[in-house]
C-alpha cells in the first residue's frame, strides 16, 4: 500500500471576489498524476501555492508528512519538491551547464553538482550546447533544460507545469521518455492541455474546474465522463484536434 | 627615507608583511624649478564651481587682478609670476590633492587660497608636511597659529568688538544667536559669548553694559532652507538683537523668511558674515535694510587706492556695476602682502620671506592702512561698521583704525615659539 | 503650553505637511502610474523656480503670471524628456532611474551655465498676521491653500474627465487598455508631463520663500522620495497620508527636545551634552528613520496596507 | 579550475607593470592621484559586485565607505598615541562597515524589500548619515579624543601637542613582530609605501573577489539576478545569498573608506553625500558592471577627466575689446567648461544607459583578447619601453626624449 506523499485539504485562495482554488487532493508516492482542466481552472495557482510562491487563504498542505502550508519556496524545495514553471524560467544569461550546476549544487556541492549536471546534460540531450547561454536555446530545449533543472536535485516530488507547450510531435515523444525516466525515482504531477501527451503518460488523471476537483480516475474513465466532456473536452477538443 | 637596512631577512619580512615595498629611495630630486627660470610659479586654490563659488569667484577675480598688476609693474625681483590655479570645485577632498600637486609637481613659491575653514584645515597638514608658505585670505573664526601660514582676513575680535559695543549701545542687552553648523559657526559662537558678556572686549570693558543671551544658540546645518521653527523660537525668546553667523546659499533664505514674518522692524540683526557672500545684493533691500555688519572692506570706502582698484576691476570684469566685496579685496591684499615680503627679502624662499613679513610690513591698501602682526601672522585692520542701505549697498556708519586680532594675538607668538602649527580655541 | 504657542505649533505642522505634499505629488503620480522612479524630479522643481525668476526678473512679468507659466514650461520639458529618453527604457526600471539621474545632473549643469551658481531671490509682497506673541507670514497659508487646490484638481481630473478614465485604465492594466484602443504610450507621455508640471508648480510656489539656486532640487529630492515610497501605490491618498504622518513627526521632533546624552567634550558653556530632538536636524533624521521603520512594517506603503485590508 | 588564459596574462601585465613602476617613473603627485583612483575603484568594485553580481543597485555604497573611514579615524585617533599602531582601527573600521551592511542587508532582504525600493532605502541611508555627520560640529560630539567635527570632518582634541598633524587621523601604521620600524602609509618624495599598500590591497581584493564570484555564492547570486523565484524553487534561500553578498560588498567599501582616511588623513561628511554616491554609480556604469575591473576603469577615467577639467578650466580673461558675439561665445564656452564635471557625469549616465549598456571595459577586453598577438608583440613592448624610459629619466637623468 503506497504512502500518500502529498495531502491537500481545504486549500483555498481568493482573488478579490473570485475563488481561484478550493480543493482536497491526495497524491501517493511514486504516482505520475496528470492535472487537467480548462483555462482558469486554478491549476497554476495551485502549483504556486504548493511550491511556496503564494500563501493560501485557508487549508493545509502536507508534504512527506509535514505541514508545509505557507512555507517559503526554498524550504519547500529543500524538503524535496521541485517545480518547472509554466513560462520557461531558465537563467537566461547563464550557460546551459551553469543552469544545471546551480540546480544540482545545492544538494551535491560543487564537485558532485558538476558530475550530476553533466549526467543530466546527457539525459536531456543538450550536451553539445553545454556552454551556450540558456537564452540561445529553442523553446523546446528550454523546456527540457527546465525539466532537467527540476529533476537534477533528485527531488521526491516534481511539479511540471505544461512541459510540452509549443513542442513538435518528435519533441513531445522525447519529453515522454524523459518523464518516464524521472518517474522511476520521483513522484510527478503534470499539468497539461495536450490530450495525446496525457494519453501517452497518464495512469491517473484529476480534472479541475473553477478551482475544485471535478473528477478523478483513469484516462478511460475521464474520457467517458459526460460532465468532463461538457466542461473540458467539448470546449478543449480543439486541442486534441489541432495536434 | 633610505635608512640603513638591518639585514636582508628583516627587510624581506617587512616587505612581505607590508604587501609591497615599504622603503623607497630618495632619488627623486627636489629642486625648485624657479631657481633659474624667468618666471616664478605661484599657486591658488579656490572654488570656481560648486556651492562655495559665491565666495570663490570674487576671490579668483581679486587674485587674477593682483597678479596681473604685479606683473604689469615688472614682476618681482625681475621675474614674472606664473599663476597656477586649480578649481577645487567646492569639494574638500580636492584641496589636499591639489595642494600636493602645487607643491610636488608645480613647485610653487607660495600658495594662496582656501575658503571655508574646513577646506583650510584639510590641507594645512600638507602645508606643514612640506613646509610651504601659505596665505589664507578670508574672514574666519581666528586662532590659527602656524609658522607657515599668514592670514589676511579678519577674525572675530576685529568684527565682534565693534559690533557688540554698537549693539549694546543702540539695541539692548538681550541677544539671540543663530550660527552655521560647522567649525566656523561653533568657534565664532564661543568668541561671541565672551565678547557679548564682556561688553565688547575679551576682558570686561569698563563702563560698558554687559550683554546676556536669551534662548539657546542655534546651530543650523548648511543645507537647511526652511527656518519656520527657528523664527518662531526667536519670537518666543524676544531678544533685543539677533546675531547671525549664517553662511552660504541656503541660509540666505533665513533673512527673507525673517522679514516675511514681519520681524525685520521688530528685531534688529547684526552679523559677521552677512554681505560677505553678496547677500545684500541677492536679497531685496526692504528685506534687510538696516542690518549692521563690520568688515575691513566695503566697495563704498572712499580712498585713492580703492578708487583705482574699483576702476581696474570693473574694466577687467567688463561690468560697470561689478562688486568687489570683502573676499575680493582680501585676496588682492594677500598677494600684495606676499609681494612686499618677497621684495623686502630679495628672495622667493620661504624662510627669508617669512622673516621679512615678520618685520611688520605695513602699507596703504584699498581698505586703508593694514599691517602684518609679526607674532601672530595675522593682519591689523581699520574696521568699518556699516548698515545695509536701500540701494543694495552699504552706508558706512563708523570706522575704527588699528583693530588687532586680539583673540589670536594673546595666545599666539610665533617669534618666541616658532614651532607651532595649531589652531587655538577659546577656553 | 499657552494657546498661541499651540496655534503656532499647528501652523508649523501644517507647513511641514504642505511642503511634503508639494514635493511629492508629481513624483507620486509618475511612480504610481508608470512604476518608474524619476530622479530628475528635483530638477523639474528647480526649473519651475527658475521660470518664475526669469519671467519676473528678466521678462518683467508679474509674479502670478510667472507662477502660471512655470508648470507649463516644466510640463513641456517633461514631455520632451519622456519622448527622447524614457520611452526607450520602459520595462527597465533601474535604467530609467540611472538615466533620469543623468538628466538631473545635466539639468543642474545647464541651469548653472545659464544662470550662474549664485543664490537668487524672488521678493514678494504679502504680509503677516499675529497669533498672540507671534507673527506668522501669510504666504505660508497661501502655500497650504495652493497645495490643497492642486490635490483637488488632480482628483477631479482623474475622477471626472476622459483623460482620467483612460489614465486609470492604463494604470490598472496597460495591455488591456491598449487592446481597448487607448494610446498607452501617449498616456504615459501625458502622465509624465503632468507629473513634471506639478513639480514645476511646486517649485514656482516655493520659490519666493527659498533661495533660487541650481542645486535646490537636491535638497528636497530625498524627502520627496521618502514621502512617495511611504505613501504607496494609491497616488492621492498615499501622498496625503504619508505627508501628514511624516510632516507631523518632523515638526514635532524639530520643536521638542526629547532627552540628552552627556559627553566628554569641552563645551561653552558647560555641561557638554547632546540634545536629541528640538532642532531641524533631528526633525529630518526622525522623518527618515520613521519612514524606514514604516517601510519595514508596511512594505507596500500606507495606502498599499489599506488596499490589502479591504 | 580554469587556467589563466594568454589574454588574461597579457592584460594583467599591461596593467600591473606600469602601476608598479609609477612611483619610480613620475613625481609623487602621480602616485598620490593613482592611489585615490584605486581607492575609489575598490569602492566602485564593491558596488559592481552586488549590482552586476546580484542585480541589487545600491545607491548607498558610500555609506559603508564613510562608516569605515569614520570608524577607522575614531579608533585610530584614540589609540595611535597609546599603542603606536592602527591594527585595532583597521579591524574596527572593517567590522563597523560590515556590521552596518549586515544590519541594512538583513533589514532589506529579510523584509523582502527589493528593486527600486532597495535603491531608495540605501540612498536614504547614506543621506541620513550625511545629515547626521554634518550636524556633529558641536563640542559635544566626541568619541574619546576624536571630535566628529561636523562639516569639517574628523579631528582629534587634546592639549599635548602644538602640531596639527597630531590631531589628524593617523596613517595606516603597522608594527608586526620582527619589524624594526613600523610600516607607515606615506606617498611623498621619500616613500611610496602608501601607494604600494593601496596597490597591493586592490590587487588582493580583486583576486579574492574574483574567486568569490566564481564560488557557489557568486554563481547563485548571478542566478538570483536572472530569476529569483526560480532560484528559490531550487532550494536556495535567496535572502541569505543577497544578504551575504551585500555584507561582503559593504566590508570592501569600508576597506576602501579606511584607505581613503589613511590617504588624506581626513574624512568629512561629503563622503556620505549625494554627489559622491552619484560618482560611484557613474564609475561602475561607465566601466561596466559586468566586469569587476570596470569600477577601477570608470574611476580612473572619470577621475582623470574631472581633474583634467579642473586644471585646464580656462582661467583666461575675455579681452575687453572683443565684439559682442565673441564675448558671448567665449563666456558661454567658459561657463560650459566650468560646469563640465557635472555635465560629463550626466551625459555618461544617460549615454551609457541608452547606447553602451555594458560600459567600456568588456569591449576593451574583447579587443585585447581578439588581437592578443598584437598585444604581446606591440603593446607590451611599447609599455615596457615607455615606462622603462620614464624610470631611467626620473631616477638617473637618462632622458632620451
Amino acid at each position: 500500500m503506497p504512502e500518500p506523499i502529498l495531502e491537500v485539504s481545504g486549500l483555498t485562495k481568493q482573488f478579490g471576489g473570485l475563488r481561484a482554488v478550493h480543493l482536497d487532493l491526495t497524491i501517493d508516492a511514486g504516482e505520475l498524476r496528470c492535472l487537467i482542466g480548462p483555462n482558469g481552472a486554478g491549476k497554476s495557482t495551485f502549483f504556486r501555492i504548493l511550491s511556496g510562491g503564494m500563501r493560501p487563504d485557508a487549508g493545509t498542505v502536507r508534504f512527506r508528512g509535514r505541514d508545509i502550508t505557507g512555507w517559503d519556496a526554498f524550504r519547500v524545495a529543500r524538503l524535496g519538491m521541485s517545480i518547472k514553471f509554466q513560462v520557461p524560467s531558465v537563467l537566461e544569461e547563464l550557460s546551459v551547464f551553469e543552469n544545471l550546476h546551480v540546480a544540482a549544487e545545492f544538494r551535491f556541492g560543487n564537485r558532485g553538482g558538476r558530475r550530476r549536471a553533466a549526467e543530466m546534460l546527457e539525459v536531456i540531450g543538450l550536451t553539445e550546447r553545454a556552454d551556450h547561454p540558456a537564452t540561445w536555446l529553442s523553446h523546446g530545449e528550454k523546456q527540457w533544460l527546465e525539466v532537467g533543472m527540476a529533476s537534477v536535485g533528485e527531488p521526491t516530488l516534481v511539479l511540471l507545469d505544461e512541459p510540452t507547450a509549443g513542442m513538435t510531435v518528435e519533441e513531445v515523444k522525447k519529453t515522454v521518455r524523459l518523464l518516464r525516466r524521472l518517474n522511476e525515482t520521483a513522484t510527478v504531477i503534470v499539468v497539461e492541455h495536450d490530450m495525446n501527451f496525457i494519453r501517452m503518460i497518464a495512469r491517473r488523471v484529476t480534472v479541475m474546474h473553477q478551482g475544485e476537483v471535478f473528477a478523478e480516475g483513469s484516462m478511460e474513465e475521464i474520457e467517458r465522463n459526460e460532465g468532463v466532456r461538457d466542461i473540458y473536452l467539448g470546449k478543449g477538443a480543439h486541442y486534441a484536434v489541432r495536434r | 627615507m633610505a635608512r640603513q637596512r638591518p639585514n636582508r631577512r628583516d627587510f624581506l619580512r617587512t616587505a612581505a608583511v607590508a604587501g609591497g615595498v615599504s622603503v623607497f629611495p630618495a632619488v627623486l630630486r627636489h629642486r625648485p624649478s624657479w631657481a633659474a627660470a624667468n618666471t616664478v610659479p605661484v599657486g591658488s586654490l579656490l572654488d570656481k564651481t560648486g556651492g562655495i563659488n559665491i565666495y570663490g569667484l570674487p576671490a579668483i577675480a581679486g587674485t587674477e587682478y593682483a597678479v596681473a598688476e604685479i606683473n604689469a609693474k615688472g614682476g618681482l625681483l625681475g621675474k614674472q609670476l606664473e599663476l597656477i590655479q586649480y578649481d577645487t570645485q567646492s569639494d574638500i577632498a580636492n584641496f589636499p590633492k591639489f595642494a600636493k600637486k602645487l607643491i610636488l609637481e608645480d613647485q610653487v613659491a607660495v600658495i594662496h587660497g582656501g575658503i571655508t575653514s574646513a577646506s583650510r584645515e584639510s590641507f594645512r597638514p600638507v602645508i606643514d608636511e612640506y613646509k610651504q608658505l601659505y596665505f589664507y585670505n578670508i574672514i574666519y573664526e581666528g586662532g590659527v597659529c602656524d609658522k607657515y601660514v599668514f592670514v589676511t582676513g579678519e577674525t572675530p575680535s576685529q568684527q565682534m568688538g565693534p559690533l557688540a559695543k554698537y549693539a549694546l549701545k543702540k539695541y539692548g542687552t538681550k541677544a539671540y544667536t543663530v550660527a552655521a553648523d560647522y567649525n566656523f559657526g561653533h568657534i565664532s559662537w564661543k568668541w561671541w559669548d565672551i565678547f557679548w558678556r564682556n561688553g565688547g572686549g575679551l576682558e570686561p570693558v569698563a563702563g560698558a553694559k554687559r550683554g546676556q543671551h536669551v534662548g539657546k544658540v542655534e546651530f543650523i546645518p548648511l543645507d537647511v532652507t526652511d527656518f519656520n521653527a527657528t523664527i518662531n523660537r526667536i519670537q518666543e525668546a524676544k531678544p533685543d538683537v539677533l546675531m547671525s553667523f549664517l553662511v552660504g546659499g541656503a541660509h540666505i533664505n533665513f533673512y527673507r523668511q525673517f522679514a516675511a514674518a514681519g520681524l525685520k522692524n521688530k528685531i534688529p540683526i547684526i552679523s559677521t558674515t552677512f554681505g560677505f557672500g553678496n547677500e545684500h545684493i541677492v536679497l531685496d533691500a526692504k528685506e534687510v535694510e538696516g542690518l549692521v555688519a563690520c568688515y575691513p572692506y566695503f566697495d563704498e570706502l572712499d580712498n585713492a587706492q580703492n578708487r583705482a582698484l574699483k576702476a581696474g576691476m570693473k574694466k577687467k570684469m567688463g561690468n560697470p556695476s561689478y562688486y568687489i566685496g570683502d573676499a575680493g579685496a582680501e585676496s588682492y591684499n594677500g598677494w600684495h602682502f606676499w609681494a612686499k615680503g618677497v621684495q623686502k627679502a630679495g628672495s622667493f624662499e620661504r624662510e627669508p620671506v617669512t622673516k621679512a613679513l615678520e618685520s611688520g610690513i605695513e602699507w596703504d591698501s584699498p581698505m586703508g592702512r593694514v599691517k602684518m602682526d609679526p607674532a601672530s601672522h595675522h593682519t591689523i585692520f581699520t574696521m568699518h561698521l556699516a548698515a545695509v542701505n536701500s540701494k543694495r549697498g552699504w552706508n558706512v556708519l563708523e570706522s575704527f583704525p588699528n583693530i588687532p586680532p586680539t583673540e589670536t594675538m594673546q595666545l599666539c607668538d610665533l617669534i618666541k615659539n616658532p614651532n607651532q602649527h595649531t589652531q587655538y580655541q577659546p577656553k | 503650553m499657552s494657546l498661541d504657542t499651540a496655534v503656532i505649533m499647528v501652523l508649523e505642522i501644517l507647513n511641514s505637511i504642505t511642503i511634503l505634499v508639494l514635493l511629492a505629488l508629481g513624483l507620486a503620480l509618475i511612480f504610481g502610474m508608470m512604476r518608474i522612479v524619476n530622479l530628475a524630479q528635483g530638477e523639474f522643481f528647480t526649473v519651475g523656480a527658475f521660470t518664475v525668476l526669469a519671467s519676473t526678473r528678466y521678462a518683467h512679468l508679474p509674479l502670478w503670471l510667472g507662477m502660471l507659466l512655470a508648470p507649463l514650461v516644466v510640463a513641456g520639458l517633461g514631455i520632451a524628456i519622456e519622448r527622447a529618453i524614457i520611452r526607450r527604457l520602459y520595462g527597465r526600471p533601474l535604467d530609467v532611474m540611472l538615466a533620469t539621474w543623468g538628466v538631473s545632473l545635466l539639468l543642474i549643469g545647464l541651469i548653472t551655465v545659464t544662470f550662474g551658481a549664485v543664490t537668487q531671490g524672488i521678493p514678494f509682497a504679502l504680509g503677516n498676521f499675529s497669533v498672540g506673541r507671534y507673527q506668522y507670514p501669510e504666504y505660508r497659508i497661501v502655500m497650504t491653500t495652493v497645495a490643497a487646490g492642486l490635490m483637488l484638481s488632480v482628483y477631479l481630473l482623474f475622477r471626472y474627465t476622459a483623460f482620467g478614465r483612460r489614465a486609470r485604465a492604463t494604470i490598472a492594466n496597460p495591455d488591456m487598455a491598449s487592446a481597448a484602443g487607448i494610446n498607452t504610450p501617449r498616456m504615459f507621455m501625458l502622465t509624465f508631463g503632468l507629473g513634471a508640471g506639478l513639480a514645476g508648480a511646486a517649485g514656482a510656489i516655493m520659490a519666493p520663500i527659498v533661495g533660487v539656486v541650481p542645486t535646490m532640487g537636491v535638497l528636497y529630492i530625498a524627502r520627496a522620495f521618502i514621502t512617495v515610497v511611504v505613501g504607496g501605490p494609491i497616488v492621492l491618498l498615499g501622498t496625503l497620508s504619508s505627508a501628514s504622518a511624516l510632516g507631523l513627526i518632523e515638526a514635532l521632533i524639530s520643536r521638542f527636545p526629547l532627552f540628552t546624552i552627556a559627553t566628554a567634550g569641552h563645551c561653552t558653556p558647560p555641561p557638554c551634552e547632546i540634545s536629541i530632538g528640538g532642532s531641524a536636524f533631528f526633525g529630518q533624521i526622525a522623518l527618515l528613520i520613521f519612514a524606514i521603520l514604516l517601510l519595514r512594517l508596511l512594505p507596500q506603503g500606507i495606502s498599499g496596507f489599506w488596499r490589502q485590508r479591504q | 579550475m580554469r587556467r589563466v588564459s594568454s589574454a588574461e596574462l597579457l592584460s594583467a601585465l599591461v596593467l600591473l607593470l606600469p602601476l608598479l613602476a609609477v612611483p619610480w617613473a613620475f613625481k609623487p603627485y602621480t602616485a598620490n592621484v593613482l592611489a585615490v583612483y584605486m581607492i575609489y575603484g575598490l569602492l566602485a568594485m564593491s558596488l559592481g559586485l552586488i549590482w552586476g553580481g546580484a542585480g541589487i543597485m545600491s545607491f548607498g555604497q558610500t555609506a559603508f565607505f564613510g562608516i569605515g573611514a569614520y570608524a577607522y579615524g575614531a579608533i585610530g585617533l584614540n589609540l595611535i598615541n597609546r599603542t603606536q599602531q592602527t591594527h585595532t582601527a583597521l579591524l574596527g573600521g572593517l567590522a563597523a562597515a560590515a556590521l552596518l551592511a549586515a544590519i541594512v542587508g538583513y533589514f532589506m532582504f529579510y523584509g523582502r524589500i527589493s528593486d527600486v525600493y532597495a535603491s531608495i532605502i540605501t540612498m536614504a541611508l547614506t543621506l541620513v548619515l550625511f545629515a547626521f555627520a554634518v550636524s556633529t560640529g558641536g563640542d559635544e560630539w566626541v568619541i574619546g579624543v576624536a571630535r566628529l567635527g561636523g562639516f569639517n570632518g574628523m579631528f582629534g582634541q587634546g592639549e599635548s601637542s602644538q602640531n596639527i598633524a597630531n590631531f589628524q587621523i593617523p596613517p595606516v601604521t603597522l608594527w608586526l613582530p620582527g619589524m624594526t620600524e613600523p610600516f607607515a602609509f606615506k606617498i611623498n618624495r621619500e616613500s611610496a609605501a602608501g601607494y604600494y599598500l593601496v596597490l597591493g590591497v586592490s590587487v588582493a581584493v580583486y583576486v579574492l573577489t574574483r574567486a568569490l564570484v566564481r564560488s557557489r555564492l557568486g554563481r547563485v547570486a548571478v542566478a538570483i539576478r536572472e530569476n529569483e523565484p526560480r532560484v528559490a524553487s531550487l532550494g536556495y534561500d535567496t535572502r541569505f545569498y543577497k544578504f551575504a553578498l551585500f555584507t561582503i560588498a559593504g566590508a570592501i567599501a569600508g576597506l576602501a573608506g579606511m584607505l581613503f582616511a589613511a590617504w588624506g588623513r581626513f574624512v568629512n561628511p561629503d563622503r556620505f553625500g549625494l554627489a559622491f554616491a552619484a560618482s560611484t554609480v557613474v564609475y561602475v556604469q561607465l566601466g561596466g558592471r559586468a566586469s569587476l575591473l570596470g569600477g577601477f576603469v570608470g574611476a580612473a577615467i572619470i577621475g582623470h577627466l574631472t581633474s583634467y577639467l579642473a586644471e585646464v578650466v580656462p582661467f583666461a580673461t575675455i579681452p575687453p575689446d572683443a565684439g559682442p558675439w565673441i564675448t558671448f561665445l567665449m563666456e558661454a564656452g567658459r561657463r560650459i567648461v566650468r560646469e563640465a564635471p557635472l555635465l560629463v557625469q550626466g551625459a555618461v549616465l544617460v549615454g551609457v544607459v541608452l547606447v553602451l549598456k555594458d560600459g567600456v571595459t568588456p569591449p576593451l577586453f574583447r579587443v585585447l583578447a581578439r588581437h592578443r598577438r598584437w598585444g604581446w608583440w606591440l603593446l607590451l613592448p611599447a609599455v615596457l619601453v615607455y615606462f622603462g624610459h620614464r624610470v631611467a629619466c626620473q631616477q638617473a637623468d637618462l632622458c632620451v626624449f
